[in-house]
């Protein structure tokens, strides 16, 4: 798990700091940097089968369900290579190889999505889940509210993990919601509702482990609220003005991969020497995939017109 | 033989196509026990069971996002809209979701959404919408707009076996007051294909649903006084049948673009630019729109057969192109 | 209070019962029998300037509000002189001179109006309410949540009143939601919520009182579930074939008239003599109106060009 | 004089009518604290207080919702889309609630709705939409497209004052490379005028928005070549100026139909519609569309360009026309 949090937050820090600064990056940037223990958390021990809707903060899914970096890179140069094919804008990848669902920008349409995605597992009675992250943010779209009541009424086998990071672009969570808790909010779909610490990845993994296994068992749905922070501004051109610096102070020493790697020194699981390697490593494999995506071509201009319907 | 009501052939070919494909199932308000709001999926409950016609919640948008999850995984459901004016409250699903999906990343959506469109039936503002124009305008969906029971059937089975998302509207108002006798054996109506209801050499009646008994009514009355009308059924809104439409023009060499839904931004248009772009040299006259006007569907009678075109505005409107 | 639930009765009964199956009215017909002492508990001491959001069964608000039932009869009858001119569907009604805003037909869609109309109310300073009803099934709506949530966050003076009648058409509360009581769902917001006998007209005006008053005094939004039994199909076509006959027969035995008079004779506030007397008044008001509003013209054709945007 | 920004005309007029008409106010995500995602609103909340510049939850539909409560109580809302890709989420308050109220009961609901669209920017297909079709065929609704600085300004300013629901369409590749002088004084551009950008005898191109400057740069192309194009400026779509454009088309006899929108069911069909009915005798040749293709608006630089109009298509469809 240490590996793909690394693997995120290098890969993230290549691409807000260097390539899009470098003009190298279509479009705008988003990044998960402190949010990488929740993806990796909740996405590290499901099976291949098990399909993720993933958000936009949520590199560590990618990674884990095997999309290379060299793919990932493509896509957010906008190259031919890319999942999209240079179709979507950069984070909004998915594939089917992958098991993998690109979403769209507006949030929370994935929600109602997700729940198809386990109703058809119960039709076929298949015992697969799917995953659905989200933000704070999406919780207040009326698709989440009929997606949310849709899945506990049909009992899909869905996850439903929500990153509550305070904050949805420049707006805090009290003027979200008037609730403290999106988990809070579970209770009015008779779905199970619970907390974590989105930044213990090891809790993360637990608490998911345990819905999931809940809902492959016919055990319905269930929202997972994973407490944590956004220690960026909503995209790169953001400065997050608007935060209280203490906020990131507090946040600064919550760092998922800090305490991980703390945790595992203490418990011997892990020497500095090896950590140093894995850090060469991820920074080694990063570098060799950008120079891969770099030389990747752009799509051809008339591939526009491409994939609006099915081609034979 | 018996014949076959027009919302009897929707019936059958879904139910036709759920005997045929497990992978399609129904899903909507008020489908399963009660059998919809119009009946077209009576007994469909008692046939296939309660995992394949889904009574669900309140929730146009969940719907069609339950019925796309399903269909990215292979599935082919069938999710009803009660009336054809909720399916406002799935536009961003619809739009942004199932119509960019393949274009996107390559995941195609077959999904089909079917509901009652159509006035006539004094329903007012919100059961008896005409919302076609919404998806013709948008890149990625397919929209059907059948006229007959054979073609209700037959563009069904064609939306349901078609891989991407296919919007089915059915006119209310032809539910129960079309008949006829249907083929016994499997067929489908292709998506995009016209057709000619009535040849005539004078003038060219495009139309579409409803519309289109209202068209052959007129030509017969013409036919007294010696015009001699063309009706072409275009059946499908997108893909439409250009070829179908150019023809036909090229042929009598004076239109009238006729629908019943409201003017501005209406069907009527793309048809007219189309024919002015690519038939221009054989337009012996104005080309001629009649609409709905731009106002929502009134609902008490005497309203509502103000708003809705008429016999009386195609034979005068034909009668003056005449002239020209 | 007892006036207007009999006149309630006796103006859907004269409509479904007689004047529809004559052919007489325009379009379908959605009646409140057994629900009657929801709207008129609720409204029956609102300030004059206290704006209504009503759904399709709250006869009574439009009666207490003061809309005549002249006007009603020939709304219903699609005449020029009903509220909306013949423009739109029979309990489709509204008119400013009332403070009664007319629903569109996508359920939910009200509930941020509501807030809306408060939140007018605030930016002013003023200190009237806005009251909206919708039943168990508006709750799946998108909207719904959406107005729900602003309601609360913005923490405007409004009144969200539930006529759970635990049936949306033909289908049951339970395939509607997974939890018992929509009230349950009022904490996802942050709101109260609190559950009351919609047959009993007494603690309908109690609790709605309360939430009133709350509102009036800057206490921000609640919702009040009111729970009854719808005693007819869901439209005048529809037998209610779906609906267990035993749930007719309970709730005939909790009617909310017959409970008002039996408490009111018991409590001597009423004689057998009176209440024939407001029997028979209500009777011939309803005879009367329906006269007069059988002769009421109907709309000019070419209106239907009128009004689409503000004409001088 | 200082040159003023497209942007920042925008801003100029909310701020004008907000300091000048207590009703007015601004309600969106991110509007307040940080000054919208644009900057648009950038200052208000400091100058007009939280009441007045109000941050909402992520919830379009509950945005317009509450903007149309507000209206109603004889407020003057503005409620700002983030994208306007994003009202896709609104669609059935807007087309539902705030387009038929004043039909259907006499409330009229003065409401601006208002956000940045279009592309060249690589925002993908979900922040380069140009959703003005989906609100011009809804009778009830006004949609204006400004391409200028002035008419920015003017047109806002009109839409807050407008008795009825206003969608504002602002396009964000011009939010910044539009400048021009403004007048000091107050003023509005009326809602439905359209503006003739350049004189011209030969070639009439009818567009709004961001394509105009693109018409204006052919125009100076094939000026050389002795090809007088006129560019005609509708500003507004609904309604919009069918005078001005018959009388342009009649002038110069032959037409082009320029927009940014995607081609099946664009504006493109309504002008073609309305010509080919009422200028049909003064055509010297057929109606020529230049639109984007029936696709998503894609996001890698090559795709996206490929998408778009360019100047080059209109000086060649203009060369073809003039040689007609
Ligand atoms: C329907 C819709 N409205 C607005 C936006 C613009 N937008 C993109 S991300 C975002 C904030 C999302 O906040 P949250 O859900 O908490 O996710 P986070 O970015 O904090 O991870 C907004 C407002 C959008 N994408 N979709
Ligand atoms: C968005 C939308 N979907 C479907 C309908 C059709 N419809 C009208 S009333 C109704 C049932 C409403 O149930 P509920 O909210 O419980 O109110 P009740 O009729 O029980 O009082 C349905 C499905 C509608 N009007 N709007
Ligand atoms: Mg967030
Ligand atoms: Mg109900």
């Amino acid at each position: 798990m240490l590996y793909y949090m690394k693997l995120t937050r290098e890969l993230e820090d290549r691409i807000e700091r260097k390539l899009y600064r470098q003009g190298k990056i279509v479009g705008g940037v988003y990044v998960g940097r402190g949010q990488e223990a929740i993806a990796v958390g909740a996405c590290i021990d499901l099976e291949e089968d098990d399909v993720v809707c993933v958000s936009h903060r949520d590199m560590g899914a990618f990674l884990i369900r095997g999309m290379s970096l060299r793919e990932i890179l493509a896509q957010y140069m906008g190259r031919a290579t890319g999942p999209t094919k240079g179709k979507d804008a950069n984070m909004h990848m998915g594939s089917m190889k992958y098991n993998l669902i690109a979403f769209v920008s507006m949030l929370g349409d994935n929600i109602p999505v997700a729940a198809g995605i386990g109703l058809s597992f119960m039709m076929r009675e298949q015992k697969q889940v799917s995953i659905c992250f989200f933000g704070d943010g999406a919780t207040s779209r009326g698709d989440w509210h009929e997606g949310m009541n849709i899945a506990a009424v049909l009992k899909t086998p869905t996850v439903y993990i929500c990153n509550n990071n305070q904050y949805a672009y420049s707006t805090p969570l009290e003027r979200q919601m008037a609730v403290e808790n999106v988990a809070d909010r579970a209770e009015a779909y008779g779905m199970t509702g619970e907390i974590v610490d989105g930044n213990d990845v090891a809790a993360v993994w637990e608490v998911t482990t345990r819905a999931v296994e809940k809902a492959r068992n016919g055990g319905g749905p269930s929202l997972i609220e994973c407490k944590t922070f956004r220690m960026t501004g909503h995209s790169a051109h953001d400065d997050a003005g608007y935060v209280p610096p203490e906020l990131f102070e507090y946040w600064e020493k919550r760092d998922p991969i800090k305490r991980l790697v703390t945790t595992m020194l203490e418990n011997k699981h892990l020497t500095a020497k090896s950590i140093d390697e894995m850090d060469k490593r991820v920074v080694s494999e990063v570098t060799e995939a950008v120079a891969i995506a770099e030389k990747d071509p752009m799509p051809a201009p008339e591939d526009c017109l491409r994939d609006v319907y099915f081609e034979e | 033989m018996a014949l076959t009501t027009y919302i009897e052939a929707i019936k059958q070919g879904i139910w036709e196509e759920m005997t045929a494909d497990e992978r399609v199932f129904i899903l909507g308000e008020d489908v399963g026990i009660y059998g919809g709001a119009f009946k077209v999926t009576a007994g469909m409950l008692e046939e296939f069971g309660e995992s394949r016609v889904i009574d669900t919640p309140i929730s146009e948008s969940a719907i069609v996002g339950t019925a796309i999850g399903a269909a990215m995984m292979g599935m082919r459901p069938i999710a009803e809209m009660q009336f054809a004016d909720f399916i406002s409250c799935a536009f961003d699903q619809i739009t942004n979701f199932a119509a960019k999906c393949r274009y996107r990343w390559g995941a195609g959506i077959p999904i089909v959404i079917r509901g009652p469109s159509g006035g006539g039936v004094h329903g007012g503002p919100f059961h008896s919408q005409n919302p076609e124009m919404y998806f013709v305008h948008t890149p990625g969906l397919k929209v059907v707009c059948p006229s007959t029971a054979y073609d209700a059937k037959g563009l069904i089975k064609a939306a349901i076996r078609d891989p991407d998302p296919v919007i089915y509207f059915e006119h209310k108002f032809l539910y129960r007051r079309i008949k006829e006798e249907l083929p016994t054996e499997d067929y489908t109506v292709p998506i995009g294909e016209a057709i000619v209801r009535r040849n005539g050499t004078d003038i060219s009646v495009i139309t579409y649903g409803a519309m289109v008994f209202l068209a052959l009514d007129a030509a017969k009355e013409l036919e007294k006084e010696g015009i001699d009308l063309e009706v072409v059924d275009l059946r499908s809104l997108l893909p439409y049948d250009k070829e179908t439409v150019l023809d036909s023009v090229k042929k009598t060499n004076k239109v009238i673009l006729l629908h019943e839904d409201t003017r501005t931004g209406g069907f009527a248009g793309e048809l007219a630019a189309v024919i002015a772009e690519e038939a221009f040299e054989h337009l012996d006259g104005p080309v001629r729109r009649i609409t709905a006007p731009d106002t929502p569907v009134p609902y008490s009678p005497p309203l509502e057969e103000f708003f809705l075109p008429k016999v009386s505005d195609i034979v005068r409107v034909a009668r003056e192109l005449n002239a020209y």
